[in-house]
Order: C-alpha cells, then structure tokens, then sequence
C-alpha cells in the first residue's frame, strides 16, 4: 500500500476547479459553432456504397438477436432499401438513450428503431413514412386477474421505457386515472418485462408490435391487456433535420412507398407482426 | 431453471466478445500507461504550472463518470470539428484517458517510493532528466506498483462494461442482447458474470502473488 | 444550437431530486460498505482459514465482476431466490456489498500497518483483543488508509450512474432523462460532469479536513 | 557514556547490594516464595532452527539478572518467552508458581486460555527495544490505556496514578506530548512508566536502550538503575555492560541458545573462564576501546 498510495489532491484547489470550469464552457462555445460544411449526403452515401444504420439489438420484433445474427423486421426492410438506394447496409447497435444523439453527431445516416413520431420529434428530426403502427397497449403478467384492462393499473405500480414517447403516452394515461400510478423508468423494455416477471410492477407499457410479440415468445409469462389505451401513432425511420440530408430521407421515403405498393411491406408486417397493418402512406400530421 | 443447450449457443458469442473486451482494455492499458507515467511525473515536477495541469488532467478524468467520458468522446467531440473516430477507437480513447488518470496516481507513489539518493547519484553522473525518468525512475516504479498495476487492468476490464454507449459490442453488450431475445436474464447474467472471472480471478491471482514477492523483496 | 440555461431552470426540481436520490444512496452504501468492510477484514486479520477462505472467494467474486452485472442479479435475479427488493433498497445494498470489498482490504493493509511491537505491547498489558482494535488499530490506520478511503468513496459516488439500471431516479436518470426529452444532450451532459465534480470535490476537501484532524499526533510540533 | 566499559573492580555489584540490602529484604514479604520466576529446561525452535536449547533458570525476588551474548544467542526469545510472546515448546516457564501459557492435559499441554495467560502476566511489565508506545495518545494517555481498559479505574484515578509514574521517570512536565514529540529517551522512560503502572511484580527489559542515540542511553539507564535500587525485580536484555557491571546480581552470558555461563558480575567480567564468554567480551572491548594507550576515563557513577 505503502508504495503506491492512492493520494488525496492537494492542488484541486477552487483555481484549478475554476480554470476546469472554464475549460469546459469554452468547449461548449465550440460545439455551438455551426458547421460549415454542405454537402448532399445521397451522394456520400452512394459514394460511399454503405447507408450506415443506428439501432437498438434490443426492440424485438423489429430488431433482435438469435443466435449471435440480427434478425427482425429492420434487418428485412432495410435489405430492400438497400436494393433500392444501390448501396449496402451497416448496423450498429447501441443502447437507446446513445440513438439520437448518435445520430446528431453523425455517427451513423438514420436510425432504425423504429421510433413512434411524434410532434416534438418531427420538429427535431426528419421521419420517413412510417412502416408500422405503434399505438400504446399495456402488458401484464399471464396469471394476474387483477388486470383486465387498461383502467386497472390505478393505484399500482407500472413500468415503461426510459426516455420513449410511449412513455409520455403512459404519463398522460396515468393522469386520468383515480389512484396514482407509481411509475417506473428502464433503460431498457427487457429489464421491465423482467421486473413484470419479478411482480415488482403489474405491467409494462409499450407500443402493441412489441408487446404482441413477447407475448406470443413467452404466453406462459405474458398477456397482452387490450385494448391499446393510447392515441393512434406510428412507428417511423429517422434521420437528420438539415439540408445535405433531405436527399437522403427523399430516396428513403420514395422506397418505402414503392415497397407499400407493391406489397413487400405488407408482406413484411406479416411475418414480423403477425397482421398486416394500415399505416399513412407519406408524410401525416402525428395525433401527439 | 438452467436451459444447457441454449448456455452451448450462447457460450461461443459471449466468447468473441470476450475478446472485444480485452482488446480495448489492454490497449487502455497501454495508453493509459504512457499517460500515467507522463501525468504522474508533472505531478512531481518542480514547475509549480506543471503541476496543475498534471493535477487538472487527474481532478477531470476520475471525476467525471466513465459513461459520461465516453458519451462526450463520441458524441461532442465530433461537433467540436475533432475527428469523427469509430466506435473501438472512441471505446479506446474513452479509456485510456480514464485509466491514464488512475495509473498518474498510482506512478506518483511509485516514483516517490524510490529513494531521492539515487536520483542525486544519477545527477552527478551527469545523466539528463529524461535519461533519469527512462532509464532509472520508470523501470523501479513500474516494479512497486506492478500490484497495483494488475489491478487497474481489473478495473479496467470491468470499466470497459460502459463501452456499449459508443456503440461497441462488448461482453456486456452481447450479453444483454442475447437475454433481449432469449428472456433468460438471470442465466445470461450469471454467464457474463462467470465470463469476467474467468479473466479477472486469474488476474487477481497474480496480482496478489506479485504483492507478496514485492514484499518479501522490500521487507 | 445554443446553450440553453432554460433546460436547467425549467427541470430545477427535478435535478435537485436526482442530485439528493445521488447523494443519499451514495452516502448510505458508503456507510454500509464501511461497516461491512470491516467486518470482512477483521474477520480476515483475526479469524481462522474456515472464516478466511469463504470470505476470500467472496471477495474474488465481487472485485472480478462489473458492478452493473452485480446490481442487475440482485435486482432482477433475486425475486428467483425470495430476495424481492425494492429499488432504492438493492441499489443501497449493492453498493454497499461492492463497496465492502475494496474497503475490506484497504482495511486489511491498514491492519497490518501498524507495528506489532505495539500490539505485543498491548498484549503485555493485559489489553483485549477487541480492546486493541477499537482503541490502538483502528485510529492509527485511519490516518495510513484514510487518502485510500476517500478515493474508494468517490469511486463509489460515480458507480451511482449505474444505479438508474434499476430505475432509481438518480442524477444520471434524470439529466439523461431530461436530454431525451427535451433533445437538450450537450446541456445535460454538461450537467452531469459538474453535477459529478461537485459531489467528488466535496469528498477530497471532507478528506483533507478529516485527514489534517486524525493526523495531528503524527505532527513532531507540541501543540 | 559514563558506563560503556568494565570498571575493574571500582563500583562493584557488591557494592549495590549492601546499598539495597535492607530494601530487598523489606520487598520480601514474610510468607511470600524467594523465588519469582522459575524457567526449566525451556527449548523454543523455530522451524528446524532450535533457537533455544533447554534453559534452566531462577530469579529471586528483588534480583537484576542481566542477560548477554552475541545476536542470535537467543537472548530476546528467551526474554519474550517470559512473557509470552514468544510460545516456548519446551520445558516450562513459572511465574510465582504459576505455569506460564500452557496448560497440561490428558492429551499433552495445549495453550492456555487468553484469560489465564493474561492472569499469569498481569505481574509482569515489559519493556521493548522500539518502545512500542501506541503513537495516536499522549504519553499520560499510553500510561493510562491498561489502568482504564484492563484495571478499569476511573478516569481520575487512572491519571492520577498515571502521573505519579510520569513523575517517577521525571516526564510529568511532557504528559500531553504525542510520542512522536519526544526523544528516544524520553519515549522510552514513558513505555517504563507504562509498564509500571500495572505494579508488575518482575520487570522484563528487550535490549531498552538499543534503539537510542548514545547521549540519550544514560537517562533510560538511570531510571532502571532507581528501580533496581528500590528492589523491583528485573531480568535485563543489554549490550551495555557498564550497566550489567554496576547494577546486575547475577550475569547470565548465552551463546546459540545454551547458557555458557552464569555469576556475579565480577565473576563474569573479570574472572572469565569459558573461551566463547572471553571472546565475546573481547570483541566488545575492542570495539569499544578508544582509549588504547591512555588510561579509561573514570566512570562517575
């Protein structure tokens, strides 16, 4: 011990302290410096031959694991963009709350996701037509009777993911009800299904694409509380809000409506969400 | 409750991740090496200014949350017009930065345990400060904290858990993916617990096995 | 995109929450962590090989495993074996436990710092065992151990960030929370580091006042 | 370094004694056993190296047994052993009757329990080479750590006493210093007062003054010169043989664990007969003669 202690800091003294401070400000008066460069990112992307993808491995059915190899709705859609755009597609898999702002340092061209869109996102964020609905249901434990329907979680405690609209959604459900609802944030959907399966909390919120499906996985532990107490909302691609992007989201959205008419989406939602589903082809005005 | 063929599949991805995980912690390691040795001497250098920036560069990288070095790493730095670095690079740099912080402190004590009569020695022979730091103050430190040393690769193997903000498949990562689609958390766990062991008990071993050579030779 | 100071006024209450969620889980685990790590190395000083091999195993588990790891299977693993704790409880637990460990062996080498000359002395005198470590071990090896100590305290209060795996509401749930939210990143993050140097610069400058105190009879001038 | 060489013949034991003679005598209370403490055949090995070799000895109440020999001889283990600190495997050690350490069974002898021992040493007081004074009390703290913990007296009684004994090694004016505030010296007549405190029947002294600068060695050596004279019972460990000379009843000179002779001062020091006990005094006046060819300067004691 005695030879390399683990000393205390004499000099952090309040100068040292002060000058960090400014150090640190000064760094934020540099990132708020725009940037200058423009640029068309269609082309880079194509330059480049890779559309690089931002998700989360952890959002089943869209985007998952098994055995080691992706596997979901994003990996299939994305395939077909692929083939359209003429380039091939890179995944990287992050925790959600380093998506967007992943995305905003440009780490990757769009996220996957997908993500429901909302109105405050779509001043944030420009959205590719949405390929799924993503309206907000509950999921509760399979043998818990006490849990019906929505209104049933009043004066319990439920759980939903940190930072997600669906979230939000939950919060303003919650309000109407007349006991208080304890709610619980995750980091991520599969530590409240866990803690469902714990009986810490009596259900989960999130949208019904994902419920359904970790409910048809598990029906032993999981069931699906209908009907979704939230609003009608979808479930779209993203990417940047800036001029050099709007190239890439137009080719994107051009895509994804070609493959809504000829029924490769469709097919899609099929054999990922179990039905086939009705989703506003093109921009829409979000009901949230 | 243990479901063996699953535990068979999965035992093999948890592997390469494994080797993810070891691959930025050693080159951490490495770095944060040099770091250390160069902070650790600024901290004993006679300039006054000097030693501020040594002592600076050691209150901002082990006060601030790993997770929140490495989200800034990759998430601002870019912004700021420095390069746009990928996810192992930033997993690497996030680090080292951190690790250099630890072994500065540690390199200090190191080179204060050597006793000051031989650097007046290496002075008289007319050796210059950089030749005395290289040849006569590292190799002695780097023998007394060697303990130390195996340690901080410890806790940089665990720190390295973080890595997955920036976006790298480390051994946590995969882990927790696998439980996302598998529902078997408690077992993934269990697993990715017994795969940092396997790394650290033997590290750890050696660690306090040097330990006690050192103090035997000191004693 | 601009600095914001909105971001930090419109969520004061909720900053301020998470900072004292940050702080109270912080100090509570340090507290048990202390009183656990002692346990553990008087345990290991003075106990037989039946005691000492367990608690070594113990202690090779818990310093080889991620503390995220650990937190998850007590939180989600333990309902399986009737362990059903609240949040707030298996994160002060947790910490607690992690904590126990380093501070086990930081008292361990405090232990064996002091000279056995005095505890022969002691010995001599008649003075228990229990007697020699409470009034002749403990306070000397507070001043050896004590920079080591603190450094175990900060390490502790940054390991609090992982405590939001578990949904308590502490600083780092909340300010990322809040970027999320309101897309302010680069404000919350700000938030986070000096929300984090503040809580360790108050644990330094608590350890230099405490250490300039215990260490007084260490000083050769009469005072 | 008034008493560094052998006075031959000036300042004898003999001397002492008659000096103390009325005051030892008076020490021994009618009924109670001459003898204090009993060693025989006590072996001690550590590991295949048998450190000490099966010692006989006995020391009367109010005697100073002075203990010599070259490093290794086994003298400090003999000494710990007196107190325990050391566990013996061989012989026994009696202090006033009382087995020392051990206790004997149908099976053999196994330890005895903390309490016993701790009963059996309540009448010892040991004193240490690094004076082992506990650094985070003052001295009247050190002094009054046992009386509080071990006698339980209150806290006014112990400090009273405690600085009675402060007084009697002459640092009643440093009670509130920390030890590292102090000289050798004075830290060590401070572990003297410590020791004394608990009213030891026999005091054991490791090599007291080894530790200490060569100015600070007189005073350590005429606070123990005032407790021979007040008739306290001491087994002494030293190099200073001046002291052994002047103050000591019986001289014991060990050499790899085995008692190679035993006597009076005088016997000792100048009618040495056993080679490795003349050898051994001749190495230390070697290296303690700087006055080769002028006369020794006189002792003042």
């Amino acid at each position: 011990m005695k030879s390399y202690p683990m000393q205390l800091d004499s000099c952090f003294g309040t100068k040292v302290f002060s000058k960090t401070l400014k150090s640190l400000s000064l760094a934020v008066a540099l990132a708020l410096l725009p940037l200058a460069a423009h640029a068309d990112q269609l082309a880079d992307v194509k330059k480049a031959g890779e559309l690089v993808v931002g998700t989360e491995m952890q959002f089943a059915p869209f985007d998952f694991l098994e055995a080691g190899k992706q596997q979901g709705l994003n990996a299939e859609l994305f395939a077909e963009l692929g083939k359209e755009l003429g380039v091939k597609i890179k995944f990287l898999d992050l925790p959600w709350p380093s998506v967007l702002p992943g995305l905003e340092a440009k780490k990757f061209d769009v996220v996957a996701g997908p993500i429901i869109v909302t109105k405050a996102r779509k001043e944030r964020y420009h959205f590719v037509s949405p390929i799924a609905e993503a309206t907000v249901a509950l999921i509760a434990g399979a043998k818990d009777d006490s849990i019906k329907k929505p209104e049933d979680i009043s004066g319990k405690t439920v759980g939903a993911g940190k930072g997600s609209a669906q979230l939000e959604e939950l919060k303003t459900f919650a309000a109407t009800l007349p006991e208080k609802v304890t709610i619980r944030e995750y980091v991520d959907n599969n530590q409240a299904y866990a803690d469902l399966a714990a009986k810490r909390i009596v259900a989960v919120a999130n949208s019904l694409p994902n419920i359904s499906y970790v409910a048809a996985q598990k029906a032993n532990l999981y069931k699906v509380v209908q009907p979704p107490f939230g609003k009608k909302s979808y479930f779209a691609y993203l990417g940047r809000k800036d001029a050099d992007a709007d190239s890439l989201i137009a080719a994107l959205d051009t895509a994804v409506t070609k493959m809504h008419d000829d029924g490769r989406l469709a097919a899609l939602q099929k054999k990922w969400l179990g039905a086939e589903m009705d989703v506003p082809k093109g921009d829409f005005d979000p009901t949230w | 409750m243990f479901d063996w063929p699953l535990l068979q599949q999965n035992a093999p991805l948890l592997l390469d991740a494994l080797w993810v995980t070891l691959q930025v912690s050693i080159a951490a390691l490495a770095i944060g090496f040099v770091i250390g040795i160069v902070v650790g001497s600024l901290r004993l250098s006679p300039v006054p200014l000097l030693r501020r920036l040594g002592g600076a560069y050691i209150f901002v990288f082990r006060g601030i949350p790993l997770l929140v070095q490495l989200l800034f790493i990759y998430y601002f730095l870019p912004r700021i017009g420095l390069p746009n670095v990928s996810p192992t690079m930033a997993a690497i740099i996030g680090l080292s930065l951190a690790a250099g912080a630890y072994i500065a402190e540690i390199m200090r004590g190191g080179f204060l345990a050597i006793p000051g009569g031989q650097l007046e020695a290496a002075g008289l022979l007319g050796l210059s400060t950089s030749q005395m730091l290289l040849r006569i103050r590292v190799p002695q430190a780097v023998r007394l904290t060697l303990p130390a040393l195996v340690n901080e690769m410890i806790l940089l193997i665990k720190a390295s858990s973080l890595v997955s903000v920036v976006g790298l498949a480390d051994l946590t990562r995969t882990a927790q993916n696998l439980a996302a689609s598998d529902y078997m958390f408690i077992q993934d766990y269990l697993m990715l617990a017994g795969f940092y062991c396997l790394i650290n008990v033997p590290l750890a071993y050696c660690g306090s096995l040097l330990e006690r050579r050192l103090k035997e030779q000191t004693a | 995109m601009i600095f914001d100071p909105k971001i930090v006024t419109d969520h004061l209450g909720d900053i301020g929450s998470g900072f004292l969620v940050t702080l109270g889980t912080w100090s509570s685990g340090v507290v048990l962590g202390i009183a656990l790590g002692m346990l553990i190395a008087v345990a290991q000083v003075f106990g037989n090989n039946f005691v000492r091999a367990p608690l070594r195993v113990f202690i090779e588990l818990i310093r080889s495993t991620p503390f995220l790891v650990q937190l998850f299977l007590v939180y989600y693993g333990g309902p399986a074996f009737g362990l059903s704790l609240d949040p707030i409880p298996a994160g002060i637990l947790g910490l607690g436990v992690y904590g126990s460990v380093y501070f086990a062996e930081i008292f361990r080498l405090g232990f064996e710092s002091v000279a056995r000359g005095q505890l022969e002395a002691a010995d001599c005198l008649g003075i228990s065992r229990l007697q020699c470590i409470w009034r002749i071990q403990v306070p000397q090896m507070l001043v050896i151990i004590l920079p080591a100590l603190i450094n175990m305290i900060t390490v502790l209060c940054k390991e609090t960030a992982v405590l939001s795996i578990i949904t308590i509401p502490e600083l780092t749930m909340v300010l990322t929370g809040i970027g999320s939210e309101t897309f302010a990143f680069v404000e919350t993050l700000l938030m986070l580091c000096i929300g984090y140097l503040i809580l360790v610069e108050l644990c330094s400058r608590l350890g230099m006042l405490l250490e300039s105190r215990v260490g007084r009879f260490m000083s050769r001038q009469p005072r | 370094m008034n008493s560094l060489l052998i006075p031959s013949g000036a300042v004898s034991a003999s001397t002492r004694e008659k000096q103390g003679e009325s005051m030892k005598i008076s020490a021994t209370a009618p009924g109670e056993q001459p003898t204090i403490l009993t060693l025989s055949k006590v072996g001690k090995s550590f590991g295949p190296l048998r450190v000490l070799k099966g010692i006989d000895l006995e020391v009367q109440r109010s005697e100073v047994v002075c203990l010599i020999g070259p490093s290794g001889s086994g003298k400090s283990t003999l000494l710990r052993s007196m107190a325990f600190l050391e566990e013996y495997d061989e012989g026994e050690i009696r202090i006033e009757g009382q087995l020392l350490g051990w206790q004997n069974t149908d099976k053999g002898r196994r330890r005895a329990p903390q309490s016993q021992i701790n009963q059996v040493r309540r009448n010892i007081g040991m004193v240490f080479q690094q004076f082992n004074l506990w650094p985070h009390m003052t001295a009247i703290g050190n002094v009054c750590e046992a009386l509080r913990r071990v006698r339980r007296l209150s806290a006014d009684e112990a400090n009273k006493r405690g600085m009675a004994m402060l007084e009697k090694v002459g640092l009643a004016h440093k009670a509130n210093a920390y030890p590292a505030q102090l000289s050798g010296g004075q830290q060590q007549r401070v572990a003297i007062a410590r020791a004394l405190a608990m009213e030891p029947h026999i005091m054991l002294f490791d090599e007291p003054t080894s530790a200490l600068d060569p100015e600070l060695v007189g005073e350590v050596l005429q606070v123990m010169k005032t407790l021979a004279k007040e008739g306290m019972t001491m087994v002494v460990v030293t190099h200073e043989m001046g002291f052994a000379a002047q103050v000591a009843d019986s001289v014991i000179f060990l050499d790899q664990g085995e008692v190679v002779a035993r006597g009076t001062p005088q016997q000792i020091f100048h009618n040495a007969e056993q080679p490795r006990l003349q050898q051994f005094l001749q190495n230390y006046l070697d290296r303690n003669a700087f006055w080769q060819d002028s006369k020794p300067p006189t002792p003042n004691l």
